[in-house]
C-alpha cells in the first residue's frame, strides 16, 4: 500500500470516537509552509485538537483531488488542504495549479451534496504557527456545529 | 397437476399466502433502472409481469458483493469466520424463463463440481422457482434458437403466463403443484388454457435465428475472422457479462480495516484485461481477440462440453445493451451458419 | 481419487475458508526464492492432513490476498507442508517479508496429481528449470521414498546461474538414491558441472524412452524447446507430463479464470500429459 | 439524409483510394434497424457499408487512441465527436495530422429507450429517418411520427455546437444550435447527497461508462491500479461513489458532454451530470470549454495569476 492510503486507513481507525465526539479532520499540508507551520505550532505548545490527521505532501500542487475524496469516503468529518501563499511556492507555481484544482474539487463536493463547510482550503506560511492552530480550532468548531459526517454511502 | 389462475387484483392475497411460508424473492421496481431481485419488504412493489427489462436473478443468488471470510486478528489471536447466508425456504417469482434456465448453468458451476459453493447453496437449496412468460416477448429474446425450450419447463417449479387481467399458473414440478393447489387461486377455464398455449408458442418462436437447431458447439471455430471483427469494436467493458444471467466469474479480494480483514468476492469478467494476468506478467489472453472468443466459446462450446448445457439462454440483455452493438446472434449466425452454407454449396 | 474428502479437512465443506497455519521454517533458496515450511495450528488437522504429489494450495497473507503455490513437499514426509515462492507480486512480496512464527492461511489440497500409481516399475526422468523444480520436487521425493516401486530415477535440473538453483540441500539425496544432472546457463569460477540449457543437456544425455515417463516443468520458453527434444528421443506424448500454470483465484472450479478450453486447470489440472495438452486450444 | 450518407461514402472512398488513410472509422448498419455499430473500413469498395441515420449515436473518437497511434485514420464524426477529438489532440493523445475528419452537421441522435417507453414496438421497426424536426419511424404496420422532443437524447436537446468545430471535409450544411433547453433530472435538485447515494447504489462496476468515454484514455485507470488501491473492486455504494466522483474530477476540462456514459449505463446512472456541472463552472470561471479548438492548454494544465481563490471562497 502506498503511504497515502496507509495513512488514511490507519488514521480513521485510530480516531475511533472518544467519549465526547470530536470531528475527525484530514489535513493535507504542504511540506514547505503549512507543515512547517504545524511544526511551529507544536513546538510552541499551542493547543489544537488531536483528532487532526496530517498528510504531508511536497507541495499543495501534489494534492490530488482523490486525496480529498478518499478522505470523505473513509468517513472523515472534514478535509483541509493548506498550501503556500500565492507567489510563495517553493516550486514557483505549484500552488497556482493547486488553486484551480482545489476550487473545482470544492465545486464537485457541492455537486455531490457534501456540505461545502466540510472542506477547507487555506494559504498558511511556515511562520504562521499561530494561524495554523487557530485554523484547526476554527474548522473543528465549524464541524462540531455541523455534526458528524454521515458518509458517502 | 391442475393449473390455476391468479386474477391480478388478487395478487396481494397470493403474495400474503406465500409470505407466510417463504421468503419471497422477486424483481422490485426502481426508478430509472431495471427492477432488481431482492427479498420482498413490505414497501416494495414487485414487478411481476416481466414486461420490462430487469436485472438477473443471479444478483440475488450470487450477490455482486459477498463477504466470504472474516478474519479477526485483534489481540494477537486469529479468528477465521465464515458468514454463511441463512438457509430458509424461499420462493423466487417472475424470473424470465431464460433467466431461470440460466440458474441451471449456475447450479452446474456452484453445486455440481467437486466442491459445493456453500454461499450459493444456502440460497439455492430450498428455492421454489416460478418463471414468468410476459404478455409480449422482448425484441431481443432468442431462447428458442439456443435450445429446446420445452425442456426448460423442468428447470422451474412453475410458470406464470401473463394473460392481461390474470396470470395463468402452470406447475411443472411436484413442489410447484402442491403450492398452487393450496394457494388462493381460481380455477383456469379452457379459454385461459388456450390463451396460455398461444403465449407459450409465441415464446418458443420468438426471435428464431438461422442458427437455431444447429449444433453450435461443433461448429464454432477457433480461427474464425469474426473474433477479430468483434475485438476491433469491443470497448472491453464488462456489461455483457455483468448483465448476463449465467456469467458467474468472480474475483476475490481482501480488505483490511484495523485488525479485521474481510475477504469478499465481487463480479469479474473475461472481458477485462487483468482477468487472466498473472503475477509475473504473463497473460494467456493478452489482447481483446482471445477475450472476445472466450466469451462465446465458453458459453456455446466449453460449458456444453463440461455440463451438457448451453451457457447462453437467449435473454437478449447483451444484445440490447452492448454499447457498440456487438450482437451475439449475428456473430453466431456468421460463425456457424454461413460456413455451413458455403460448405453445402461447394 | 485422493481422500481429502474423508478427512476432517474443512476445505470439503467450506472451500473458501483459509485454515490458519504457522510458518515454522523459512529457507532462502536463491536471491528471489524462498521455501516456506508451514504447520496447521489445529493439531488434529496437522496429523490427518494428506495430499498427493502435484497438488497445489492457496496461501493467504491476511489483508494482502491469496496466491497459488504447488505443494513442494512430499506427502511421505508428514507433519508440515512446504511451498516455494518466487517474489513477483504483492502477495509473494508480503510472504518474503514474513518471519518464522508468522501466521498464514492455507486452503489445500487442490487440483489433480501425478498418476504415479500407473508408473510403478517404470524409469522416471525429471527435467526441470528454475522454479519449475518446485512442483516436481514433491513427486521426486515421494518416488525416492518409495524407491522400490520405480526403476531408474534421473533428474536434470537447470537454472540461470548456480545461485539460482533451489533445493541444493537435497541434491546429495537426489544423486545417491537416483541420478542428478545439474546445469546452468552461466557458470561461475566454482561451477564444475554442465553449462548450457536444459533441452540441450537432455539431448546430450539422451535417455531412453523405453519403459520411461518424463516429467518436465519450467518456464514456458524451456518447455517450448524441451518438448521437441523429448520427441526426437522417441518419447510419445502419453509419456510426457507437466504442470500448467494459469491465474487462479478460487482454486475450486468456481471463479472461472483458469480455463483452457473446457478444462479448468484448478480441477482438471494442474497435471496434464502432453497427449492431453495437445487436445487443448493453444491459450496458456 | 440519404445525400449526406452518399457523401460520407464518397469521401471515405476517396480518402482510402488516395491512400491518405488506411482505415475509415464510421457507423455501419446495426444488427437491428434502430441501432448502428462502429465499422472499420479499410477497402474503398467497402465504403458503402457506412451509414448515416438518427441512430448514429456512438462517439467514435473513443477508438482514436488505439487506431491513430501509428498512422493516419479517417473518422466520420458528429460535432460532439469532433469536440472529443479536439480534446484528444490538445492533450496529445492523438496527433492532428493522424486524423482525417469527415465532419457532419447534426441535429441530434435518438434515444431508443425513450422510443420504447412510447408506443413504438421495437421488433417491428424497419427504419429510422428524420423528417424535418420529427423522427419518422417506419414499422411493418406503417410509419409513425415521433416529435423530436420525445425521441432525442437529452444531451442533444441542449447541444450548442451542431456544426463541426474542425474537419478535413465537411459534409452537409451547418445546423443551427438548439434553443437553450435545460436538462431536468428528477430528484437531483433536492437532497443531492441522498440523490447520488441512490444512484451509486445501483452501480454494478461494469465500467461501460469509462470504456465508452473518449476522454477516459488512461492506459491504466486509477481504479485498476493495485497500489495504491484507490477504489476496491466491489460494487458497494461507497466504492462506486469514489469511482464516479474521481472520474468526474478527471473529466473536468475533458468531458464534452456527448452523454455516451449515460447512454450505455445499464442501470441508468446519469454519470455525465457531475462532469457537466463542473464544466459549466469551468466555462464561467476560467472561460474554458473542452471542445474549443482555440484553447491551447488543458484546463488544469494552466493557471492565471488572478484565478479565483478558493481560500477566500470557504470563508
Amino acid at each position: 500500500m502506498s503511504e497515502e492510503t496507509t495513512v488514511l486507513a490507519e488514521e480513521k481507525d485510530q480516531s475511533a470516537e472518544p467519549q465526547k465526539w470530536q470531528p475527525s479532520i484530514l489535513a493535507i499540508l504542504c511540506n514547505w509552509c503549512s507543515y512547517a507551520g504545524a511544526d511551529l505550532a507544536g513546538s510552541a505548545r499551542m493547543q489544537y485538537p488531536e483528532t487532526v490527521r496530517i498528510v504531508r505532501v511536497p507541495c499543495s500542487g501534489r494534492t490530488d483531488p482523490m486525496f480529498v475524496l478518499k478522505g470523505f469516503q473513509r468517513g472523515f468529518d472534514g478535509v483541509m488542504v493548506l498550501g503556500c501563499h500565492p507567489g510563495d511556492c517553493h516550486y514557483a507555481k505549484g500552488n497556482y495549479y493547486a488553486r484551480r484544482r482545489i476550487a473545482l474539487t470544492q465545486d464537485l463536493l457541492k455537486s455531490l451534496g457534501i456540505a461545502p463547510e466540510r472542506f477547507h482550503f487555506e494559504w498558511v506560511s511556515a511562520s504562521e504557527g499561530n494561524r495554523f492552530a487557530a485554523l484547526i480550532n476554527e474548522f473543528t468548531h465549524k464541524l462540531e456545529e455541523l455534526g458528524p459526517f454521515d458518509g458517502v454511502a | 397437476m391442475k393449473d390455476r389462475v391468479l386474477l391480478k387484483d388478487k395478487t396481494g392475497d397470493f403474495l400474503g399466502f406465500l409470505a407466510e411460508r417463504f421468503e419471497i424473492v422477486a424483481p422490485v421496481e426502481r426508478a430509472d433502472a431495471p427492477a432488481e431481485f431482492k427479498e420482498l419488504a413490505e414497501s416494495d412493489v414487485p414487478a411481476l409481469d416481466g414486461s420490462k427489462p430487469m436485472m438477473t436473478p443471479k444478483d440475488y443468488l450470487l450477490p455482486r458483493h459477498e463477504v466470504l471470510v472474516k478474519i479477526d486478528m485483534a489481540g494477537g489471536e486469529t479468528k477465521v469466520e465464515t458468514p454463511l447466508p441463512e438457509e430458509k425456504p424461499r420462493v423466487m417469482l417472475c424470473a424470465w424463463l431464460a433467466d431461470a434456465q440460466a440458474i441451471q448453468v449456475l447450479d452446474r458451476v456452484f453445486l455440481d463440481r467437486k466442491f459445493v459453493d456453500p454461499y450459493y447453496s444456502c440460497r439455492r437449496e430450498n428455492l421454489v422457482l416460478f418463471a414468468v412468460i410476459p404478455a409480449e416477448m422482448r425484441w431481443s429474446w432468442f431462447s428458442g434458437s439456443v435450445d429446446d425450450v420445452e425442456t426448460w419447463k423442468s428447470s422451474v417449479d412453475g410458470l406464470m403466463y401473463d394473460l392481461g387481467d390474470r396470470f395463468y399458473i402452470e406447475s411443472t414440478s411436484e413442489k410447484g403443484a402442491e403450492l398452487i393447489a393450496s394457494a388462493p387461486l381460481s380455477e383456469a377455464s379452457e379459454t385461459d388454457t388456450a390463451a396460455k398455449n398461444k403465449l407459450w408458442d409465441a415464446f418458443k418462436n420468438t426471435g428464431l435465428q438461422p442458427f437455431a437447431g444447429k449444433a453450435l458447439y461443433e461448429n464454432l471455430a477457433w480461427d474464425d475472422p469474426i473474433w477479430e471483427e468483434m475485438a476491433q469494436k469491443c470497448i472491453a467493458c464488462g456489461m455483457c457479462s455483468f448483465m448476463c444471467p449465467s456469467c458467474s466469474c468472480f474475483d476475490i479480494q481482501d480488505e483490511t480495516c484495523g485488525h479485521c480483514v474481510e475477504r469478499y468476492r465481487c463480479r469479474d469478467t473475461c472481458q477485462f484485461e487483468d482477468f487472466t494476468l498473472m503475477g509475473h506478467g504473463h497473460n494467456p489472453r493478452a489482447t481483446q481477440l482471445p477475450r472476445s472468443r472466450q466469451r462465446l466459446l465458453h458459453k456455446f462450446k466449453y460449458q456444453h462440453e463440461q455440463f451438457g448445457v448451453v451457457g447462453c439462454t437467449g435473454c437478449g440483455r447483451c444484445v440490447e445493451l452492448c454499447p457498440v452493438n456487438i450482437d451475439i446472434r449475428e456473430a453466431l449466425n456468421r460463425t456457424c451458419v454461413e460456413p455451413m452454407e458455403q460448405k453445402a454449396e461447394a | 481419487m485422493i481422500d481429502s474428502q474423508t478427512t476432517n479437512n474443512p476445505i470439503t465443506t467450506l472451500p473458501y475458508t483459509p485454515i490458519p497455519a504457522t510458518l515454522t521454517k523459512i529457507v532462502t533458496e536463491s536471491w528471489d526464492t524462498k521455501t516456506f515450511h508451514a504447520e496447521f495450528n489445529d493439531e488434529a488437522l496437522k496429523d490427518s492432513f494428506t495430499y498427493e504429489p502435484g497438488q497445489f494450495q492457496q496461501v493467504s497473507v491476511f489483508g494482502v490476498g491469496e496466491c497459488t503455490f504447488c505443494l513442494t513437499s512430499s506427502p511421505t514426509r508428514k507433519g508440515h507442508i512446504e511451498f516455494s515462492v518466487k517474489k513477483v507480486g504483492s502477495v509473494t512480496s508480503a510472504l518474503h517479508d514474513m518471519s518464522e512464527g508468522d501466521l498464514v492461511g492455507i486452503r489445500a489440497p487442490l487440483g489433480n496429481f501425478f498418476p504415479y500409481n500407473e508408473w510403478k516399475g517404470k524409469n522416471l526422468l525429471f527435467a526441470g528449470g528454475g522454479i519449475g523444480m518446485a512442483p516436481m520436487r514433491s513427486l521426486l521425493n515421494f518416488c525416492l521414498d518409495n524407491r522400490d516401486d520405480y526403476g531408474e530415477i534421473t533428474t536434470i535440473y537447470g537454472a540461470r546461474t548456480p545461485g539460482d538453483l533451489c533445493f541444493a540441500y537435497e541434491f546429495e539425496e537426489w544423486n545417491s538414491k537416483g541420478k542428478l544432472h545439474l546445469t546452468v546457463d552461466v557458470g561461475d569460477d566454482d561451477w564444475k558441472d554442465h553449462v548450457g540449457h536444459v533441452p540441450g543437456y537432455l539431448k546430450e544425455l539422451a535417455p531412453s524412452p523405453d519403459n520411461a515417463i518424463a516429467i518436465t516443468c519450467g518456464p514456458p520458453i524451456m518447455i517450448k524447446f524441451i518438448l521437441p527434444e523429448f520427441a526426437s528421443l522417441g518419447f510419445k506424448p502419453e509419456q510426457i507430463y507437466t504442470t500448467l500454470e494459469m491465474k487462479m483465484k478460487c482454486g475450486v472450479g468456481k471463479c472461472g479464470r483458469c480455463n483452457i478450453g473446457s478444462k479448468l486447470v484448478c480441477l482438471d489440472g494442474p497435471v496434464f500429459s502432453l497427449a492431453e495438452i495437445d487436445e487443448l486450444p493453444p491459450e496458456f | 439524409m440519404a445525400e449526406i450518407q452518399d457523401k460520407i461514402r464518397e469521401e471515405a472512398k476517396k480518402a482510402l483510394e488516395s491512400g491518405e488513410v488506411g482505415v475509415v472509422i464510421g457507423w455501419g448498419a446495426g444488427s437491428v434497424p434502430f441501432k448502428t455499430t462502429p465499422v472499420f473500413i479499410d477497402k474503398p469498395q467497402d465504403a458503402d457499408k457506412l451509414v448515416w441515420n438518427p441512430a448514429c449515436t456512438n462517439n467514435l473518437a473513443v477508438y482514436l487512441t488505439r487506431w491513430a497511434r501509428d498512422g493516419k485514420v479517417g473518422i466520420v464524426a458528429k460535432p460532439c465527436d469532433i469536440r472529443s477529438i479536439v480534446t484528444l489532440i490538445r492533450e496529445k493523445q492523438v496527433k492532428r495530422e493522424n486524423v482525417f475528419i469527415i465532419g457532419l452537421g447534426c441535429g441530434g441522435v435518438v434515444d431508443t429507450g425513450l422510443m420504447e417507453a412510447g408506443d413504438v414496438r421495437m421488433r417491428e421497426i424497419t427504419s429510422l429517418q428524420w423528417d424535418g424536426d420529427d423522427l419518422m419511424v417506419t414499422t411493418e404496420a406503417g410509419a409513425v411520427k415521433v416529435p423530436a422532443a420525445q425521441a432525442l437524447r437529452e444531451q442533444c436537446k441542449v447541444c450548442h455546437d451542431r456544426s463541426p468545430a474542425i474537419s478535413d471535409v465537411s459534409v452537409g450544411d451547418a445546423v443551427a444550435p438548439s434553443e437553450d433547453l435545460k436538462i431536468e433530472i428528477p430528484g437531483l435538485s433536492e437532497d443531492r447527497q441522498k440523490y447520488w447515494q441512490e444512484q451509486f447504489a445501483k452501480c454494478i462496476r461494469c465500467y461501460a461508462c469509462r470504456q465508452v468515454c473518449p476522454a477516459c484514455y488512461c492506459e491504466t485507470c486509477f481504479c485498476d491500479r493495485i497500489e495504491p488501491k484507490w477504489t476496491a473492486k466491489k460494487a458497494t455504494t461507497d466504492e462506486a461513489w469514489m469511482f464516479h466522483a474521481t472520474r468526474a474530477m478527471h473529466l473536468v476540462g475533458r468531458c464534452i458532454g456527448c452523454g455516451e456514459c449515460e447512454r450505455v449505463c445499464p442501470v441508468g446512472i446519469p454519470a455525465v451530470e457531475l462532469a457537466r456541472e463542473l464544466n459549466a463552472v469551468a466555462k464561467e470561471r476560467y472561460d474554458f470549454e473542452p471542445g474549443d479548438p482555440e484553447a491551447e492548454k488543458p484546463l488544469l494544465g494552466a493557471y492565471k495569476e488572478n484565478d479565483v481563490d478558493p481560500a477566500h471562497h470557504s470563508e
